[in-house]
């Protein structure tokens, strides 16, 4: 036991722990049996599962551990627990997909954890170094996952690409945070807030902000940090690129919303500026380029883009409706993204790629089930009730209207109906087309479970959000500092 | 338990749903079964519906039927039902149009029999629950899942140029009804500003008196999602080409009740939330609801298209109600009201009929008629009387409306008044030269002899419309006496600011605006 | 005046050093350039009195990294020069320029802004050190590195596992045909 | 001049930085664009322990270390990476992996 | 007289019982029997009605009967504050009503009779269908005549227009009657477009439409000299419907294109009952139309323009139903001139008169052209007289009737009106008088030329063969034989002689005071419709401008001589020396021309139309097609014009917008999509460019 700490320190990371114990195990799983290629599986499952357990013991605990680099609350839980749930959902869809690709299973699930593990520390870590490392390693993780496919030399393309651009933005966001480091003597992020409000508002400040939000907007691909995205997204094997679009991004935003609320509340009307234009520009450039895109991954990846559009409004907002609003989006997101992506992933079959638009087009005649639910994570991405994505575009646009950015909430109701355009082409080829693409459609019970999860999950929150709504409430208020209405109430 | 807490209006929401999730179990092979399954919901909808009209107190100026419990707490957002009479009166249009719409399809749908009928109970659902719900927030997610069965509807079983029409639709609707999501969400943080509750309680909102800036973007919100479902000039041109490829049932549902989704929401919303943008705007909307009259008859009597023509004469008729409506008057509200019901049942009417000889002929082209009197008499004369109904004879139900809303508009504004009414004149011109192209003359083509004339089913799709028809032509008054609560709740927000403006020499004006505040009545005001 | 000639001429090989880097033909003349400009970016940790980091410096980034570049300069053995292809759509000419220009406005902005004033302003947490550490610089990163930040010092292990394991996974030949 | 403000280092290391930004946006050969990766690296730790040393203060030095680590990990799995590419690809050629685009 | 209700309802009933069974199942004869029955109780119901209303002291003829709710009380707001709009479905049974109840369930019944066997050719659905219309026309007439409020009187008022639709385009394969069928309908639209509107007016005014409260309300508003006021407003857009229906110029062009209908329906509709729908409603307005001088005079003048200018036009028709129709419109310009001149009680008792003797011409003419195998043309008759005695005396006496000769009613009639328009202006009293002589010229131009002379028709083959194997038009019987003129059956004979009586002695009930005192016979229409025209206490109808009895005598005498004089111009024209005729008409070859052309009233309306081609030739040019078969009339081209022009400003315009945005978000997509050209350094170069943008911003910002 290091001197200045206690095992209070250890407990309160427990969660993290288990997650490397099980990460480990899951590695060494591999390495004993290396002829059996069925156990990295469940445990892979079992870990992430316990971890869950775990986690949710701390349950209303708002603390500091170690020293003051990590927060214990409600916020860091509430992304711990998207985190793990879309890595939970990822492993189910990628069991049957590593098969075909006929890979060995093993290094994938230890990576998948591992990313997981990095991103626990990014929701909960208050400090920029300990935020970096967690960064690095989930970056880490996902750089050799999307070049994991080694034969495929479209997969190693996007390893390649998402390394270099990884790296180049990890340079530019590592600047920045050396400029607040310099700004405050700290790398506490209340420190350096405290540090930031007390001296007049200079240049560097500035700068560091322009440069780690840079850092960011990569990591969430707003334009114009987005254009890695298509093309990794495309490459990537199906079940990473879900994860990257859905947990690196859940990530990317639980740390931005710390540096930013905790960090920088003192230049807030300057990054409001800046994510304002990040916003506008990433929604519309998102969608409009959706438009015409004839992979469906890629066409999701422009999707997804355009949701972190919709998100940073909650953060422009900054409000504390804006960060609920933020956090519900993420929420629901995950649902129907996965969702949508399991669904690719299950067109994958040994004779056909699958993520191309056309082979989506008779699947209703193929298996109704699956038509169905991926109608539901359409109109979901697309807003429209009674599905979860409505409710959290809801929470969005209250937040702008809230705060007044009316300009905002209008580009960004405008840009999810546009949106509908290309999420309808998707359910036109499904249910209107005739004919049927590829082999029959195996629908192994993980796949089904991961459809199944997802499914409820995009409908049941589109009708009764209520307990969703709370609980993101209530790990929003955790996060201490807001900007203030601009109405009184 | 009494009627009272007997919650009708939720079984009447969800039987057609409950029809649905029947039909998704059923072997979609066995035709037969699915049609009767159908057939039946729609029926058992239209018959649980049917208290509210005899149980419904005119005289009672509050919400009626309510249902009210918690949905979202954490915004203040309820399941929240309720009627009054504006509302009974389009649940039981609904409701019937369902039958019939279920029913005309019949033979007119083959493939994908099992989707089909799934879809339009949805549907049925879906406008519904826009008619009954007291909650804004509720009120708008029945207003887009709408949407998608009918998307679906015209995508799949439209004609030709279905998918661009079906999007065309979509996209139109949606951008409004997004745009009017914004207006609800300032409306509520308003509210929560004022009052400090959060609720999405329409009835709340009724009451609250907002600033005039306010209220005139919020004003301009709603309006975009409405008239673009009424659908007001210069947003109805998604309208032809949805008529022109939806399915007959497609389009009767469409011109019955959804078209009815953006009037409703006028008189919901707009006017008593925002009294005083609603009467800062009359002049203009006003303006482009005349445009739209004369405009869509005289598109329509351009047509070549049977159902096109049908399509534009609704366009001229909407105009025509968001006219009366806008005359911010009783009389003009109420006729408003009727006329609503009076397209439902005409315009519905008229697209059965286009139905009925696509169905036999596969074709619309008017050329492509001609003589069917002498083939299809009974046929001949159903289309006569709904002719003259949509054009407005008198004792058939389209007089009562035009005439309610042609006086109460009159009053405020003769010149509107006389420019109106020339569309009642187009309106025949272009209806009666359907008819005759249609009707008159020999069979000039072959392939028309032979058609066979209406079969007992179809008769009775038409038998309905017929007598309501009739009834609300010879005696509106048990429809009228319904509205009158509905229509005074209106008026009496917009009548501390309205004051008519007589062009004519106008003696004794104060002591008339004097007299509106004791006559007008106010016994809505208790709500 | 000592430490200003010292900053100049170390900065001025490292840059130096950094171009010639970045506009060697040949990767191997690259690293070469690469492995001296850590060298002198070392120095220049030295005269910081960072003198472990300056260790490390020289031992990780000349002695590991670099060498590592260097093996797979000579791994892939190129059939024909990588810089012969050239796409067209890229955009070649402008991006120095604006690169030149970014610095341009970091030099601006910095030039707005002193740690001097800015440090006073908040009273920064004075870490007392336990007698067993005197005052060198490698003791006290030690003592820093152990207790404040020993949660990110443990995570980096992992960090290095994962990426131990992946360059396993991609640089050895696929076991399956 | 002569005397040695936090500035000087600042500028130091902000050119730095932008030589290996203009490596990154020029160089077609990949290995090459790594190392210009390794400079921003570099450039930044030059400021952070600049920095650190201004304020007097370890944790800069502490983040410069971590930098460090990461950038040794991120070059194995960099070259791990392209080494699989070089495989399939038999080129380091950046304009050349142009599979994925539009 | 609490049943006057049932009275419309009756002939409602036979159309129900004739429209839903009838034309399915019913025989001829049932179908008849139902129709004529239905009238036949109608007349009875009346009749009594009517005796009970003679009933009453003079004063208290004034019974109403509301039978239910049409429209409940609805607060709205009128000049005079907040009134409430409501509609009783309310009749009334008064003097005014009373006798034109008489005449549309008399008339109405003789014609029903007389069609049994004129329309016996049709099919047997197309029979029944046709007793069901006409019975149909007879219910909405009978609301019209008995409606108490304005709408309810609208309801027939539209309501007889959609009759005279169907009944004229009864033959429906007939394009020629399917068009004046709508031609009649629309231009009848365009009337009830004024009609309407008035009536708002009327509400706004009086915060009621009930005729009599209007009528006492209005009896205390000022009378409108030389102002403009409402009540002149009021008036000029009622009076605007009046013209619609009863074919004044200028909307007179739809009433001889609607002689394409069955003659029966000609005689019932477009002669004795609807046409003078207009001036029974003016009459019923009275006191409102008293109160505005100026519309009165505008009333007076286009009547009489009309009159002359149709009789012209009849002068010269060749067409026997044509030649008819024109004198029905200058009739009944005199009856609009009557009224402008204030002589209500005229103008209803000549609506009367003309009821009978043109009801009589008509169903004469029906029975000529019966007769003559369809032939309208009378250069293709002559010399009936032989063959159809009764048709010839009966109509002989009807042509007497209407030319004014007097001891005929039509003289009685025409006479009060003639002195009536005296007192208004001389100059309206020289109208009268020639178009009286034309009236007469043409009349008998039309027996002489039809009954008088050789025989100018076809030749038919002598032979065996039953009477009527010839029909109206119709294609699939009309290749039967036909076996020359001859007298109609005793179904249509009994009518005209019925109709025959009335013509002659329908004018004593309204015998001129200066003719009446001394035999002691008062003017007993005058008095009995007074209350109709005056309001309550308001008691000074038309007194203080009375003419001597020498000058009434002269007019009488001069109106007279002028009838006698067109009736020997006629018979030296058409039955001595017929060459003159055609001499004539060389000789005024241009008059000529423009009178057979109807004053080019058509043609001046296509011709608008055209211009408006010119200006657009090209959407025109696309259009063609559907603009012949879609002219309405004249004016409707130019509306097919415009609709097309807003037809492709729709297309092209509203919705190519449309297109236009989503074409635009398809090629900034493709922009994006070429952005992305997959080269890593182009990317890193984006995100340098972000970093660019934000950081120059901020360094200006500041």
């Amino acid at each position: 036991m290091p001197a200045g700490f206690t095992g209070a320190d250890f407990y309160y990371i427990l969660p993290e722990i288990v997650l490397t114990a099980g990460a480990l195990s899951v590695l060494l799983i591999d390495l004993i049996f290396r002829d059996r290629d069925d156990l990295t599986f469940p445990a892979t499952l079992a870990t992430l599962a316990v971890t869950m357990l775990v986690l949710l013991r701390f349950v209303g605990v708002d603390t500091m551990a170690s020293r003051g680099l990590l927060a214990i609350d409600g916020f860091a839980l509430f992304f711990k627990i998207v985190f793990l749930l879309s890595a939970f959902v990822t492993v189910l869809m990628s069991a049957m997909y590593l098969k075909v690709e006929r890979v060995r299973a093993g290094e994938f699930y230890f990576l998948i954890l591992c990313a997981t593990l990095g991103m626990m520390f990014m929701a909960s870590g208050v400090d920029l170094i300990t935020l970096f490392i967690g960064l690095e390693t989930m970056a880490v993780s996902f750089y050799v996952l999307v070049g994991f496919l080694k034969p495929s030399q479209r997969s190693n393309e996007a390893g390649v690409k998402y390394y270099l651009l990884g790296a180049f933005s990890t340079g530019i966001l590592l600047y920045g945070m050396s400029l607040l480091y310099g700004l405050s003597g700290s790398t506490r992020l209340a420190e350096i807030g405290q540090a930031v409000a007390a001296q007049p508002a200079g240049g560097a400040v500035a700068l560091a902000l322009v440069l780690v939000g840079a850092g960011f907007g990569f990591k969430i691909a707003a334009v114009p940090f987005h254009m890695w995205a298509p093309d990794v997204y495309e490459g990537a094997p199906t079940p990473v690129t879900a994860y990257i679009s859905v947990g690196s991004k859940a990530a990317a935003f639980a740390m931005l919303l710390r540096v930013f609320m905790e960090g920088l509340p003192a230049v807030s009307a300057d990054w409001q500026m800046f994510f304002w234009w990040l916003a506008i520009l990433t929604m519309t450039v998102g969608n409009l380029a959706a438009i015409t895109q004839t992979n469906t991954k890629r066409m999701l990846a422009y999707s997804s883009i355009a949701h972190s559009g919709y998100m940073l409004i909650g953060i422009v907002a900054g409000s504390q409706r804006g960060v609920t609003a933020a956090l519900i989006y993420l929420f629901f997101y995950l649902f129907m993204q996965l969702g949508a992506f399991a669904i690719v992933t299950l067109l994958r079959r040994s004779d056909v790629v699958g993520d191309e638009l056309k082979d989506l087009s008779g699947l209703y005649f193929r298996s109704p089930v699956l038509a169905i639910a991926m109608l539901v994570f359409m109109l979901s991405l697309g807003g429209i009730p009674p599905t979860a994505g409505f409710m959290g575009k809801f929470w969005i646009f209250s937040a702008a209207i809230e705060q007044g950015y009316i300009g905002l909430a209008v580009v960004g109701v405008i840009n999810s109906a546009v949106s509908l355009f290309y999420y309808i082409r998707v359910v036109v080829f499904i249910w209107i087309k005739e004919e049927v693409m590829g082999s029959e459609i195996r629908l192994g019970g993980a796949m089904a479970t991961a459809v199944g999860i997802t499914l409820a999950g995009s409908v049941l929150f589109g009708v009764y959000p209520q307990p969703i709504f709370e609980q993101a409430q209530a790990a929003a208020q955790t996060l201490n500092s807001f900007i203030p209405l601009a109405i009184s109430r | 338990m009494s009627y009272a807490e007997f919650p009708l209006l939720s079984l009447i929401l969800f039987t057609p749903l409950v029809g649905a999730g029947i039909l998704f179990f059923v072997n979609k092979q066995s035709h037969n079964l699915i049609k009767w399954v159908a057939n039946v919901f729609a029926g058992l909808g239209f018959l649980v519906s049917l208290p509210l009209w005899f149980r419904y107190d005119q005289q009672n100026p509050d919400w009626q039927f309510v249902e009210r419990m918690p949905w979202i707490p954490s915004i203040g957002a309820e399941y929240f039902l309720g009627v009054d009479g504006f509302s009974v009166l389009l649940i039981l249009l609904t409701t019937m149009m369902g039958v019939i719409a279920v029913l005309s399809s019949w033979t007119a749908i083959t493939t994908r029999v099992k989707e089909y009928y799934i879809f339009l109970l949805m549907l049925q659902t879906g406008m519904l629950g826009a008619f009954v719900a007291l909650d804004f927030l509720l009120f708008f997610l029945f207003w887009e899942v709408m949407l998608v069965p009918m998307y679906f509807l015209i995508g799949i079983w439209g004609s030709d140029n279905r998918l661009y029409s079906a999007i065309k639709f979509f996209l139109f609707t949606l951008v409004g009804s997004v745009v009017m999501l914004l207006g609800i969400l300032a409306v509520y943080f308003e509210h929560w500003e004022v009052t400090g509750v959060q609720t999405f309680d329409i009835t709340r909102f009724h009451e609250l008196n907002m600033p005039f800036e306010l209220q005139w973007w919020v004003f301009l919100a709603f309006f975009l999602g409405f008239a673009i479902k009424v659908p007001m000039f210069p947003f109805h041109t998604w309208l032809p080409d949805a008529h022109t490829d939806a399915p007959t049932a497609g389009s009767v549902i469409l011109a019955a009740v959804l078209l009815k989704m953006g009037t409703y929401g006028f008189i919901r919303f707009s006017l008593p939330i925002l009294p005083e943008a609603t009467v800062a705007s009359v002049w203009w909307v006003a303006a482009l609801s005349i445009v739209g009259i004369i405009y869509g008859a005289l598109v329509a009597m351009a047509q070549r298209d049977w159902k096109r023509l049908v399509a534009y004469s609704s366009v001229s008729h909407m105009g025509m109600v968001m006219l009366g409506l806008f005359a911010l008057t009783p009389v003009g509200i109420t006729g408003s009201i009727v006329q609503q019901l009076n397209h439902g049942i005409t315009t519905g009417a008229l697209f059965l009929i286009v139905g009925i000889v696509y169905e036999r002929r596969h074709t619309r082209e008017i050329s492509a008629y001609g003589g069917l009197s002498k083939v299809m008499p009974v046929f001949a004369a159903v289309f006569l009387i709904m002719t003259m109904s949509s054009i407005g004879l008198p004792t058939l139900n389209g007089f009562i409306g035009e005439v309610l809303i042609l006086q109460g508009i009159f009053v405020v504004n003769k010149l509107w008044a006389a420019v109106a009414a020339t569309g009642i004149v187009l309106g025949a011109a272009y209806m009666l030269r359907l008819y005759q192209q249609t009707m008159f003359g020999d069979v000039t083509n072959p392939k028309n002899e032979g058609l066979s004339d209406l079969s007992l089913r179809e008769f009775a799709t038409f038998a309905p419309l017929l007598v309501l028809a009739v009834w609300i032509g010879l005696y509106p008054t048990p429809f009228l006496n319904r509205l009158t609560t509905s229509v005074d709740h209106v008026m009496v927000r917009i009548d501390s600011t309205y004051v008519p403006r007589p062009l004519l020499a106008a003696v004794q004006e104060p002591q008339a605006k004097a007299q509106i505040d004791t006559a007008g009545p106010v016994r809505g005001g208790a709500r | 005046m000592l430490d200003a000639v010292a900053f100049y001429t170390l900065s001025f090989l490292i840059l130096g050093l950094g171009v010639a880097v970045i506009a060697a033909r040949s990767p191997v003349h690259s690293v070469l350039f690469l492995v001296l400009n850590f060298l002198f970016v070392a120095a220049l940790y030295v005269t910081l009195n960072a003198e472990f980091l300056a260790v490390i410096q020289v031992m990780v980034y000349a002695g590991g990294i670099v060498v590592l570049y260097l093996f797979v300069v000579m791994l892939v053995n190129l059939k024909r020069d990588p810089e012969q292809y050239a796409d067209t759509r890229r955009v070649g000419r402008i991006g120095p320029v604006l690169a030149v220009v970014v610095l341009v406005e970091l030099v601006a902005m910095a030039a707005y802004w002193s740690i001097r004033d800015a440090a006073p302003a908040v009273s920064l947490a004075v870490r007392e050190f336990p007698e067993g550490v005197r005052g060198g610089n490698t003791e006290e990163l030690g003592w820093v590195l152990y207790t404040d930040y020993l949660i990110p010092f443990e995570l980096a292990s992992m960090l290095l596992l994962v990426a131990m394991i992946g360059a396993i996974i991609l640089a050895k030949r696929s076991l399956q045909p | 001049m002569l005397e040695i403000t936090p500035q000087h280092y600042t500028i130091l290391s902000a050119s730095l930085f932008m030589i290996g930004v203009i490596g990154v946006l020029t160089r077609r050969n990949i290995i090459i664009i790594f190392m210009s990766i390794e400079l921003i690296l570099n450039a930044v730790n030059i400021n952070l322990v600049a920095l650190a040393y201004e304020l007097d203060d370890l944790s800069g030095q502490v983040f410069a270390m971590f930098i460090i680590a990461v950038a040794a990990a991120e070059a194995a799995v960099g070259l791990g990476i392209l080494l699989a590419f070089y495989r399939n690809k038999e080129t380091v050629n950046i304009d050349e992996m142009t599979i994925m685009r539009w | 007289m609490d049943l006057i209700w049932l009275i419309p309802i009756l002939p409602g009933i036979g159309t129900a019982v004739n429209g839903l069974i009838g034309i399915r199942f019913f025989s001829k004869r049932t179908a008849g029997l139902v129709a004529c029955s239905t009238m036949g109780l109608a007349l009875l119901l009346s009749v009594s009605a009517f005796v009970q209303l003679l009933g009453l002291p003079g004063d208290e003829r004034f019974h109403q009967v509301t039978i239910a709710h049409w429209i409940p009380p609805i607060p709205l707001d009128t000049i005079g504050g907040m009134g409430s709009f409501e509609v009783p479905w309310a009749f009334t049974l008064d003097p005014l009503s009373g006798m034109m109840l008489l005449v549309v369930t008399g008339i109405g019944f003789l014609i029903h009779v007389y069609s049994t066997s004129y329309m016996d050719h049709e099919p047997r659905p197309a029979y029944a269908r046709f007793f069901c219309y006409l019975n149909l026309f007879c219910f909405f007439m009978l609301t019209l005549v008995l409606g108490s409020t304005f709408l309810v009187m609208f309801v027939g008022w539209e309501g007889v227009g959609l009759c005279s639709y169907l009944l004229i385009g009864f033959w429906y394969h007939k394009q020629s009657a399917t068009d004046a069928g709508k031609k009649a309908f629309i231009v009848n639209r365009i009337g009830d477009w004024g009609f309407v509107l008035g009536i708002f007016l009327v509400f706004f005014t009086f915060g009621t439409l009930d005729f009599h409260e209007v009528a006492q309300a209005a009896a205390h508003m000022p009378v409108e000299a030389g102002a403009f006021g409402v009540v002149s407003s009021i008036c000029l857009l009622l009076f605007i419907g009046a013209i619609g229906k009863s074919a004044q110029i200028p909307l007179h062009v739809w009433l001889p294109d609607a002689m394409e209908g069955p003659t029966p329906v000609s005689a019932l509709i477009h002669a004795a009952t609807m046409v003078t729908a207009g001036v029974y409603m003016v009459c019923r307005n009275a006191v409102l139309f008293t109160h505005a001088p100026t519309i009165m005079m505008i009333i007076a003048i286009v009547g009489a323009a009309t009159a002359l200018v149709a009789a012209t036009i009849g002068l010269v028709q060749t067409d026997i139903k044509k030649v008819l129709a024109y004198s029905t419109v200058s009739q009944l310009g005199y009856m609009f001139l009557a009224t402008g001149v204030g002589a209500f009680g005229a103008a209803a008792f000549h609506l009367m008169t003309h009821a009978f003797f043109k009801a009589l011409l008509f169903l004469g003419s029906g029975s000529v052209i019966h007769a003559m195998n369809d032939e309208q043309e009378m250069t293709k008759m002559g010399g009936l007289r032989k063959y159809m005695p009764t048709t010839y005396v009966t109509m002989f006496i009807g042509a007497l009737a209407i030319a004014g000769v007097p001891g005929l009613s039509g003289f009685f009639s025409k006479d009060e009106i003639l002195a009536s328009a005296f007192i208004g202006s001389p100059w309206l009293w020289v109208v009268g008088a020639i178009t009286a002589a034309m009236t007469a010229f043409y009349m008998f131009r039309l027996i002489y030329m039809t009954f008088h002379g050789e025989y100018r028709g076809p030749s038919w083959k002598h032979g065996h063969g039953d009477e009527h194997a010839h029909v109206e038009g119709h294609g699939e019987h009309s290749d039967h034989a036909w076996h020359g003129p001859h007298e109609s059956p005793r179904a249509m004979t009994i009518p005209l002689i019925t109709l025959a009586v009335g013509a002659i002695f329908a004018g004593y009930v309204g015998i001129p005071a200066v003719l009446g005192e001394p035999i002691g016979i008062p003017n007993a229409v005058e008095h009995f419709l007074e209350p109709s025209f005056v309001a309550g206490e308001a008691q000074h109808a038309e007194e203080g401008h009375q003419l001597s009895h020498m000058a009434e005598f002269g007019l009488m005498g001069f109106s007279a001589l002028v009838a006698i004089g067109g009736i020997l111009l006629a018979r030296r024209n058409y039955e001595q020396q017929p060459a003159i005729a055609n001499r004539w008409a060389e000789s005024f070859s241009g008059t000529h021309r423009v009178l057979t052309h109807k004053y080019y009233v058509d043609e001046f309306y296509s011709a608008t139309f055209v211009a408006g081609t010119m200006s657009s030739a090209r959407g025109l040019f696309t259009v063609d097609r559907t603009i012949v078969d879609g002219i309405v009339n004249g004016t409707g081209w130019t509306t097919i014009v415009v609709s097309w022009v807003s037809h492709v400003f729709d297309k092209y315009v509203v919705d190519g917008i449309v297109n236009l945005v989503g074409s635009t978000c398809r090629e900034v997509s493709y922009g994006f999509r070429r952005v992305q050209t997959g080269l890593i350094q182009n990317y890193a170069f984006a995100t340098l460019v972000g970093v660019f943008a934000f950081v120059t911003w901020f360094l200006v910002s500041r």
